[in-house]
């Protein structure tokens, strides 16, 4: 008796329109729509970054990588090409695929050493992109601007649209054979191919998946920010921040980054906003407090209590 | 003959499973004490409870009269046990390395002694003492297990499984050097499945699910029904 | 429309990270024009035709543009602040840009100085503190010049406000014919000058220009001390700004006879139209601060201050666009502790040019700063070859 | 009945950082036949079925199944192809269920296993639900026969599944496994206990120190000199 | 062009020493209790600013850090050792939840320093190790930098011996290399990992001693990139192994000023494009043992 599809998809087609209309709606209450832009960008990142680390436990540290380069590659065929934002920001994405195929290799590595490798290729991008010698190019370290497509309503719809798509992506992760065979992998590639998994191909599916969210949450971010430097877009502050939401939420769930992000992202802001003075040693110590308390996540809340988290 | 080891009721589980239900057992100084019981019926886990790695959540434990049961694992092995654990090793450490943490405690003159006294019991292991012991076959790990834990010198050594995974000539050679190290007064507690260790035990336990179904001499353990059906799959009709 | 108790005036500071050490002594110069305008009762606003005091709403944003970017939003949609001034340098003014035109609202920015804001004219951003990085060299190349020295070396940051300065550097010698013997850009986390110097010791430079930010002088200057190399005519861009904590990281002995900017307060003002001039500056400062010496930085915050005061006090309304036009109208008229202060239509700084100046090592054994160019303001000469040892 | 052979291995050789491990290793096996793979601890007995199974390429040497060369394929195109294994040392996914272990094999494999079945021979129905890490050791070894078992192979290599049980349940093995051969499913059995061995099969081959040394009954093996002193020990 | 190629080697050997020192803290405890310590360059920061403050509030030498650093260490290491790390080895996925708790630490660190310190750069007289140079195959440094080379020399030596031939070391290295099996060998856990974990903040802060003179100045908010680095040339020299540590600083010391010589504005990326290559060429690092996987 299988379940069907659409039984197996109803939490996250659920989760998903709830997000819609939250976001959708939050701005005509809340009007810094920066933050909540933000907020969104974070939830997107927590989210593909699960894709990868939560389901096949490779965490890429350089994760901000493919947020760089989709933010760039929408900016620079903008600015050189003058192609049409929706066209360019289709390009995000694919750029953002292009560098994971190239360092596909990294997947051979595991644990530390593919972390730490990941960071190092994000670095080696920020570095190659943000050189004064590649001026010409990428316009090196005096930064790009394309406010001339600048749509902050746009781009903030767009994002909700990606919200959307990245729940119902890892939706499909969570419930589907294929997330199943990748969390196989996760425990023991050898044991994974002899239950005729594609390892290599899977991995590098998940890698794709994940590089292309992040690629189009940086090509949204780079058309609602329109002026910008490399270190705004490559910045290890973004894979720190992605990774600790995740985690904090729970990974390997599709509620938990969401969680991880929406929760962890308020509270920076509520602290940055009303506390300004204290603001890093206040959210340190609430982080250091929050793990420490509840070491596996806001989402071990109910899973302790043997709830089966989404 | 004074006991070294009392268990006493011990109870022990993972999380919210009970494994052990009150097992009673007794190990004398300088015996041999075989531990039996099928499949999942919790040797593995009253070793590991006996030596500290496992919460005692009832019970106590007792070695020379002296309660145990609050201890860790080191403050145990210092106190004169040794573990031999299923399957583990130290894989990016050498061979060498491997033993001479099993002899932890000793000195280096000594540790060196009693290695080089492996390394003619398990050649494989000499050939190959510079290797990570992350590169070695399954057997060779349970031999490299094994010296550790002799390596030890303790005088309450537990084993899990001794024989599973060694060729022939290797089980009939550890029966050999089991037999030297009893003669030096130590006490064993062997968690095995092989019918040949028999020969060594001087009195046996027979777990199931948790409890402690049967005990007695070799030759009470040999001749029980129980023991039989469990062990042998015979009797079970007659 | 009725007059509010508060003008709120909105700003960031960086509590932390790369940008800290400016971005506060910045919003120091803010606040303490702020003080001292409620001690008198507050700024005095032409629209409403009385005074009414400033409140400075201010957030941290850590130097990430990204916080910035909510904050800057904060700022403008929740707490409806009446005006924004931009956080300290261009990185973290790039983010506000966008949102003050999406939000109509005038940036004050005091201190973000790329070239590429004020490509195209716009009516919400005027640069009312610093002149564009772009334009700090040009003195310092027109110097060399005049000093006949041809051989030079240049390392510099790879960052917008170092970047800038060195190309601007390079297209002047070009117009001169001179291409520098040795020019290296190098990452903006640098602080490793030892090998670098030893190169440049082998072009063998009449002069050599670094042009880096604070943490990259004070590395510079001390691998260059410590280095034992000796190069006739040196130049680093922040010991004119920050003299007193240069001093202090790499030693008076490391800084005589280098040149520099000398920026005010270091160089005087005395005949001002607008605020305090110097002297009266540097005094108040230290009355308010504990006798601490008023930095190039915060005399920028200050001066933020003042020219926001005049544009309230000459607005006929009090909107973002009359405030901006009033920005617009006063350039060409007003002469600050920064100097004279000249905005292009789009919003660039033009006035307030920095010249060049020496640390000369006195008798007493402290180092004077002597102005040696332009000639305008030329307090002394060059002694040119510096003296080794 | 000259059937092709399923599996033909031939001047096959392995080595590790310089240490030899295999050497010209060459044997055959017919369909629906059972192999048994015997030798003393570290004889190259588990790296001969890595290596069929793809989980090392071999040096030199050719690896035939069904007629085609195999040696350069990947470990689930093998699996695909019917080859399989359980481990020595258990490696089941340790973050699932019992249920999930099988049912992943069973998916990505494309066969239609009888997961039931599957989990009633291996002796682990009733505990489709238990995580796999609470298993012990043995069972896990189990529930790894059982994942190969859902892939439906034609060729199962099977790596010690007998160490460390009690003759009760070493006959329930050797019942299981005869049951399986006799679905006409090959079988190359690594295992030391010869009594258990016996059961299954009369075919032997002996490695020592990564070469052959003897090929022929178990019967014979346990009176060639070469094969007392290598595996059995003088005790024999 | 010689001169400066020996200048850029002696140079490169000189500030990849004082990385080995800069990282090796970080591998000891990344190695042992699996912990991504974060936080590692605000300790290594923490050293900087107290030789900064022993040397200006006291007048002392800033070298008398060096013993501050251990003190440090010890009193802040075990109260920090006891309070997070066994439960978080107790929890489910111990490595990663460090990732979040010592994200924290360091921004508690950061802003701690700030608030003491306020946010300006920070530097130490050169005189205080000499002042001088001294010069090997005619190419002259800074005595701060011997100095420095040679306090990571025996630093990193001692903690190498410390592993290899003492009790206390090789118990890190078992439970290094098997946290259970290390139990199970009568190895009191806790304990040697606190002692591994007070050393490498100590080391951490050692090395921070030495900051203001390799890096100018030492100032809140560079533990970042002290923290990225450090990474980088402990994986390009393998997890556990001191000396390897002391290698990967050298590739990375090395590699940096050559590359610096000769294409300055892209130094930046010799630690990270070397430890992509060493990676994907020997997947355990330069000096890592590989292990069978069936
Ligand atoms: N980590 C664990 N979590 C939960 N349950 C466990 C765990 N380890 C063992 N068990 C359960 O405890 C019971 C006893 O296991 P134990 O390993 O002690 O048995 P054993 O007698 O050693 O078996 P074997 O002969 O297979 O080694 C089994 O039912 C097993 O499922
Ligand atoms: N990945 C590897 N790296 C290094 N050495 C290896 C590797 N795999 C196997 N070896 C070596 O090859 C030899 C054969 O190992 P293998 O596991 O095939 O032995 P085996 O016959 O299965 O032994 P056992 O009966 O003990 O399981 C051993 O000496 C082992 O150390
Ligand atoms: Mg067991
Ligand atoms: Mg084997």
């Amino acid at each position: 008796m299988r379940e069907t599809w659409f039984k197996r998809a109803r939490a996250g087609v659920i989760t998903a329109a709830v997000l819609a209309l939250v976001f959708g709606f939050a701005p005509t209450l809340y009007n810094n729509s920066s933050l909540l832009f933000m907020m969104m960008t974070y939830i997107v990142l927590a989210q593909g970054l699960n894709l990868l680390y939560g389901f096949t436990g490779y965490l890429p540290f350089g994760y901000v990588g493919f947020f760089g380069t989709g933010a760039y590659a929408t900016a620079l065929l903008v600015m050189k090409l003058h192609l049409p934002i929706a066209l360019a920001i289709a390009a995000g994405p694919v750029a953002s695929m292009v560098v994971a195929v190239v360092l596909g290799p990294l997947l051979r590595l595991s644990g530390a050493y593919f972390s730490i490798a990941n960071l190092a290729a994000s670095q080696i991008l920020f570095i190659v992109i943000g050189n004064p010698n590649m001026q010409d190019i990428t316009g090196g370290p005096y930064g790009v601007k394309i406010d001339q497509v600048y749509n902050p309503t746009a781009s903030y719809a767009a994002m909700v649209m990606l919200v959307v798509g990245v729940t119902l992506i890892a939706t499909f992760f969570r419930r589907s054979r294929f997330g199943q065979g990748l969390k196989a992998m996760a425990d023991d590639p050898v044991s994974a191919e002899m239950s005729a998994i594609p390892v290599v191909r899977m991995r590098l599916l998940a890698w794709l998946t994940s590089a292309a969210v992040a690629g189009l949450a940086g090509a949204l971010y780079a058309w609602n920010l329109s002026v910008f430097y490399p270190d705004a877009v490559f910045t290890l502050e973004i894979s720190v921040f992605a990774i600790v939401f995740a985690l904090f939420g729970g990974v390997g769930t599709v509620l938990g980054p969401i969680i991880g992000a929406g929760l962890l992202y308020a509270l920076y802001n509520a602290i940055g906003i009303s506390e300004p003075q204290y603001f890093q040693l206040i959210y340190g110590v609430l982080i250091v407090g929050l793990v420490m308390f509840l070491p596996e996540g806001i989402l071990s809340l109910l899973t302790r209590r043997g709830i089966n988290v989404f | 003959m004074s006991a070294l080891l009392e268990v006493d009721k011990v109870e022990a589980g993972y999380g919210a499973v009970q494994v052990l239900w009150g097992c009673d057992m007794v190990v004398n100084k300088g015996e041999t004490v075989l531990l039996l019981g099928v499949n999942g019926a919790g040797k593995t886990t009253l070793l590991r409870t006996l030596v500290g790695l496992q919460p005692c959540r009832g019970g106590a434990i007792r070695l020379a009269g002296e309660d145990v049961t609050g201890l860790g694992p080191d403050a145990r092995i210092r106190r004169g046990m040794a573990y031999m654990s299923e399957l583990g090793v130290f894989p990016t450490l050498s061979i060498a390395e491997n033993l001479r943490l099993g002899a932890y405690g000793a000195s280096n003159a000594e540790a060196r002694r009693r290695a080089e006294a492996m390394y003619q019991m398990f050649p494989a292991l000499a050939q190959k003492r510079r290797s990570a012991a992350g590169s070695l076959s399954g057997g060779q790990r349970k031999m490299l297990g094994l010296a550790k834990a002799l390596m030890s010198g303790a005088e309450m050594i537990f084993m899990d499984e001794p024989s599973s995974g060694l060729a022939p000539v290797f089980v009939t050679q550890v029966i050999e050097t089991l037999k030297g190290v009893i003669g030096g007064g130590t006490s064993l507690l062997i968690a095995e499945q092989n019918i040949a260790f028999l020969e060594l035990a001087d009195r046996g336990y027979l777990m199931d699910h948790g409890k402690m179904a049967v005990s007695g001499t070799r030759a009470e353990l040999e001749s029980s029904d129980a023991v039989r059906r469990a062990y042998f799959g015979v009797g079970a009709e007659g | 429309a009725n007059a509010p108790s508060v003008i709120k005036i909105g700003t960031l500071y960086a509590g932390s990270g790369n940008f800290a050490v400016a971005s506060q002594a910045q919003y120091k110069g803010l606040e303490f024009w702020a003080k001292r305008v409620n001690a008198e009762g507050g700024v005095y606003v032409k629209a409403y035709g009385k005074k009414i005091p400033v409140k400075i709403v201010a957030y941290d944003d850590q130097s990430s543009t990204s916080t910035a970017t909510t904050l800057y939003n904060q700022l403008i949609t929740q707490d409806k602040v009446d005006l924004v001034v931009a956080d300290f340098g261009s990185v973290l003014t790039s983010v506000a840009i966008p949102l003050a035109k999406e939000h109509k609202m005038l940036l004050i920015d005091p201190t973000g100085s790329s070239a590429g804001f004020f490509k195209e004219k716009t009516d919400y951003l005027a640069d009312v503190s610093i002149p564009s990085s772009a334009v700090w060299p040009m003195p310092l190349a027109k110097f060399l010049e005049q000093e006949h020295i041809k051989k030079i070396g240049i390392i510099y940051g790879s960052n917008d406000f170092d970047g800038s300065q060195a190309d601007t550097l390079k297209a002047e010698f070009k117009k001169v014919g001179i291409t520098p013997v040795f020019d290296h850009a190098v990452p903006t986390g640098e602080r490793n000058y030892t090998v670098l110097l030893h190169s440049a010791a082998a072009a063998r430079p009449q002069a050599l220009i670094e042009l880096g930010y604070l943490p990259n002088d004070v590395a510079f200057l001390k691998s260059l001390k410590s280095s034992g190399l000796h190069f006739p005519f040196v130049f680093t861009i922040f010991p004119g700004q920050f003299k007193q904590l240069m001093e202090k990281n790499v030693g008076k002995d490391a800084l005589k006879y280098t040149y520099s900017y000398p920026a005010p307060p270091m160089i005087k003002y005395e005949k001002v139209n607008l605020g305090m001039n110097t002297d009266q500056f540097l005094k108040a400062w230290g009355k308010t601060h504990d006798g601490a010496e008023a930095n190039f930085v915060n005399a920028g915050g200050y001066n933020a201050g003042i020219l926001m005061a005049k544009a309230m006090g000459t607005a006929p309304q009090f909107t973002q666009t009359d405030l901006h036009k009033a920005l617009l109208g006063m350039s060409g008229k007003i002469t600050t502790v920064l100097g004279a202060y000249k905005l292009s239509p789009t919003g660039a700084q033009l006035g307030q040019r920095l010249p060049v100046a020496q640390f000369q090592p006195q008798k007493d054994g402290s180092l004077k700063t002597v102005v040696v160019y332009p000639a305008s303001h030329k307090t002394g000469d060059a002694i040119y070859p510096a003296p080794q040892g | 009945m000259s059937s092709e052979p399923i599996l033909a291995l031939t001047n096959v050789a392995k080595s590790f950082g310089g240490f030899q491990v295999l050497t010209d290793v060459n044997f055959e096996l017919k369909p629906g036949e059972i192999l048994g793979l015997v030798g003393p601890n570290g004889s190259g007995k588990t790296s001969v079925i890595n290596l069929i199974s793809g989980v090392h390429q071999p040096e030199a040497g050719t690896i035939r199944f069904d007629g085609a060369e195999i040696q350069r394929l990947t470990p689930h195109a093998r699996v695909k192809l019917g080859i399989n294994r359980s481990f020595q040392v258990p490696k089941c996914f340790i973050s699932m269920s019992v249920r999930e272990n099988i049912e992943v094999a069973a998916h990505f494999s494309g066969h239609d296993a009888d997961i039931p079945a599957i989990l009633e021979d291996i002796g682990l129905s009733g505990m489709e639900a238990a995580p796999a890490a609470s298993l012990t050791a043995n069972q896990q070894k189990m529930l790894d026969l059982g994942r190969a078992l859902a892939t439906g192979p034609k060729l199962l290599l099977v790596d010690e599944i007998g160490a460390g049980l009690n003759p009760a349940e070493l006959t329930g093995i050797a019942d299981l496994l005869k049951r399986i051969a006799a679905r006409g499913i090959s079988m190359i059995v690594v295992e030391h206990l010869m009594e258990f061995l016996n059961k299954l099969t009369s075919r032997v081959i002996v490695l020592s120190a990564g070469k052959i040394i003897f090929e022929g009954s178990l019967g014979d093996a346990s009176h060639d000199p070469e094969v007392v002193t290598a595996f059995f020990g003088g005790a024999a | 062009m010689q001169a400066l190629l020996e200048y850029a080697i002696v140079g490169g050997v000189l500030y990849g020493i004082f990385f080995g020192l800069v990282a090796v803290g970080l591998n000891l405890i990344f190695g042992v209790m699996r912990i991504i310590n974060l936080a590692h360059g605000e300790f290594v920061i923490l050293g900087g600013f107290g030789a900064y403050w022993l040397s200006t509030s006291l007048g002392l030498n800033p070298l008398w850090g060096l013993p501050l650093a251990a003190l440090g260490a010890v009193v802040i290491g075990f109260p920090l050792y006891y309070a997070v790390v066994p439960g978080l080895q107790r929890s489910r996925d111990p490595e990663m939840l460090s990732f979040i708790l010592f994200f924290g630490l360091a921004q508690i660190i950061d802003a701690i320093i700030s608030l003491g310190f306020g946010p300006d750069q920070r530097s130490l007289p050169d005189e205080a190790l000499g002042g001088g140079t001294i010069s090997v195959l005619g190419q002259a440094f800074p005595d701060s930098w011997w100095v420095a080379a040679g306090v990571a020399i025996l630093a990193i030596m001692g903690l190498w011996l410390y592993l290899t031939r003492t009790r206390l070391g090789f118990a890190t290295r078992a439970i290094m290399a098997n946290r259970d099996e290390a139990f199970a060998t009568g190895i009191a856990v806790d304990r040697v990992s606190a002692i591994a974990f007070v050393i490498g903040l100590a080391l951490a802060g050692a090395a921070g001693v030495f900051v203001p003179y390799l890096q100018g100045s030492v100032a809140p908010g560079i533990g970042n990139n002290l923290t990225t680095t450090s990474f980088a040339i402990l994986i390009i020299g393998s997890l556990g192994n001191p000396v390897g540590t002391l290698f990967g600083g050298l590739v990375f010391g090395v590699g940096s000023m050559l590359m610096q010589t000769f294409y300055a504005s892209w130094s930046d990326l010799v630690p990270y494009v070397l430890l992509v290559v060493i990676v994907l060429l020997r997947p355990q690092g330069l000096f890592g043992k590989a292990v069978r996987n069936a």
